[in-house]
């Protein structure tokens, strides 16, 4: 077989095993009882290459690579897609190391460069995290004081905004509103309660109204039916009387509760 | 201090309410009630005779450490020089909503914001960042909002234009492309 | 104590966050930063020597009163306090990439852990530990983050430059990230 047909098989397998990975049942192995909990694909790798012992600058790709795959597979991780996306990286990197070398060996570059290179930065900031954490904890390891008696009389005190605060509670908004501005229109049933509610609200505070008052000039369909509805409900109920002085003229409501004078 | 006493300095501190002198002996089971009387006698005269800004009190049948009487107006006064308050996310949340869509209605802000804004958007206009710009059309002829002079002034804005356009944040919240 | 002392002690105890020391000052206009200073060593000083449960502590910029790490864990059994949840292994990640590299956008935090951390920003902004602080240039004029005075407070820091600088950590590969 040419070098070429066997990295291409190489490839074959690879690709299957990436695809296999997350639907495969995870095989139970005895020894895994407690499953270390990863940040991110980066973590996984990183304890891997300690685990495996094997220099960070040196990293026996073909090795890794599959017992990445492995681990993936056992921890049934739930970011599988970030973690596949990084054992995909990996058989890249395989792939080229299998290439037959052209050229100069001088300006051949190591295609696990820039793979060494975040894992570096990745580890860096994995320090940051231990001193945080350290920290965290011996602050937490202390109280503030958290009885607070209440003051006596409390002044508003001037507002501190700023507007990185404001943009950023757009920022919320725009996450849970997918589309702010289309507003789908949907049929709406007539709300003649509201309608009633409203009109009584109005004749408990003035002895009369006109229909121009109650409804808009530019109200849907479904808003002068409730209130023609509510109206003739509460002329009804004695509540209020109707009146249409001449034909097409404004109707008037006038309050009517018994005992008043007319 | 012997140990107890500083346990229970510490206890008394940390506490977000006052304690009663029997949760002050689950403290420290080994020692008596009589020993825990002690203790509390003890930090109470070394707040009074060495001179501290704080003061032992029962209150209502729980131990609490209080700020001297003579010190409130002082500390207060500092307080709200210093300290300016903050809004609270909803607060800016409805803030925002009504910088970008004003006039707007109270129906239309709790469409977008999913829970009522009422008490919301009294405080608000209380505290002059909005007010009642007009009335919509229609049924009930809801109440507008909109922004004052003030709201402009609190985020040093010269007008409303100032603020990015919604369609600008919106790029800038979309999924980024998936890193490695 | 000295007046000064007692003042500062007062307003120390009333308060359950760091005063910032432009606070402590306004407290005591007449007194000069020389005597401030010198009275918040006395009461350190005082907490140390005397004994007491409690000690100051100077975080973030401002000095706070906590109660000794000692008395914690009896303090908890008592059920009088609890201490707060720790952050996830991947909120600390991001929190320490913010902390060295910001102002940050969202897709750089994401190059460098690996992993979309979309959700883990909102929730720590939610616990004010980061916040917007600018907007990047560029294409979407992505948002920016820096990290807050309570992420100071939460890691007992006084101020960021008590983080290690980069070159300082046992692997430095980039020129250093502005520490800010």
């Amino acid at each position: 077989m040419s070098d070429e047909a066997a990295v291409a098989d190489e490839l074959r397998a690879d690709r299957a095993a990436i695809e296999d990975a997350p639907a495969e049942p995870a095989p139970r192995l005895a020894f895994v009882v407690d499953l270390p909990a990863y940040a991110g694909p980066l973590d996984l790798l990183l304890s891997l290459i300690r685990d495996e012992k094997v220099d960070i600058y040196d990293i026996p790709i073909a090795h890794v690579a599959k017992q990445f795959l492995l681990r993936i597979r056992v921890l049934q991780l739930n970011d599988a897609a970030e973690y596949l996306e990084l054992a995909a990286r990996l058989l890249r990197i395989k792939a080229q190391m299998l290439l037959p070398r052209h050229g100069e060996s001088e300006t051949w570059e190591d295609p696990r460069a820039e793979l060494v290179r975040r894992l570096l930065e990745y580890q860096q900031m994995r320090e940051v995290v231990d001193i945080l954490e350290r920290r965290g904890d011996e602050r937490r390891s202390r109280f503030a004081r958290a009885y607070l008696p209440e003051s006596g009389e409390s002044v508003a005190a001037p507002l501190a905004l700023s507007l990185g605060e404001l943009l950023t509670a757009i920022d919320r908004i725009l996450r849970v509103t997918r589309e702010p501005t289309v507003h789908t229109v949907v049929a709406r049933t007539l709300d003649v309660a509201g309608a009633i509610a409203m009109v009584r609200s109005l004749i408990a505070e003035r002895r009369n109204a006109r229909w121009g008052e109650l409804v808009a000039r530019d109200a849907e369909p479904w808003q002068i039916l409730s209130m023609l509805l509510a109206l003739l409900e509460l002329a009804k109920l004695g509540e209020l009387r109707l009146a249409q002085p001449r034909p097409f003229a404004s109707v008037e409501i006038q309050h009517d509760s018994p005992g008043e004078a007319a | 201090m012997i140990p107890l006493v500083k346990l229970l300095e510490a206890a008394l501190f940390a506490s977000p309410r006052p304690i009663p002198v029997e949760e002050l002996s689950a403290l420290a089971p080994e020692a008596s009630p009589a020993e825990i009387s002690a203790a509390l006698d003890a930090l109470r005269e070394h707040y009074d005779v060495d001179g501290h800004g704080v003061e032992l009190a029962e209150i209502g049948g729980g131990w609490q450490i209080l700020t001297r009487a003579e010190y409130t107006e002082a500390i207060e006064r500092a307080q709200l020089a210093a300290r300016p308050q903050r809004l609270s996310a909803a607060a800016l949340e409805t803030l925002a909503i009504i910088a970008y869509r004003q006039p707007i209605g109270r129906t239309e802000i709790e469409e977008i914001r999913g829970v009522a804004v009422g008490s919301i958007l009294k405080s608000l206009q209380e505290r002059a960042l909005i007010d009642v710009v007009g009335r919509a059309e229609g049924l009930g002829r809801p109440l507008l909002y909109g922004t004052t002079p003030l709201f402009l002034e609190q985020f040093a804005l010269r007008h409303l234009e100032e603020l990015p356009r919604a369609d600008e944040l919106a790029i800038a919240l979309r999924p980024a492309p998936q890193p490695l």
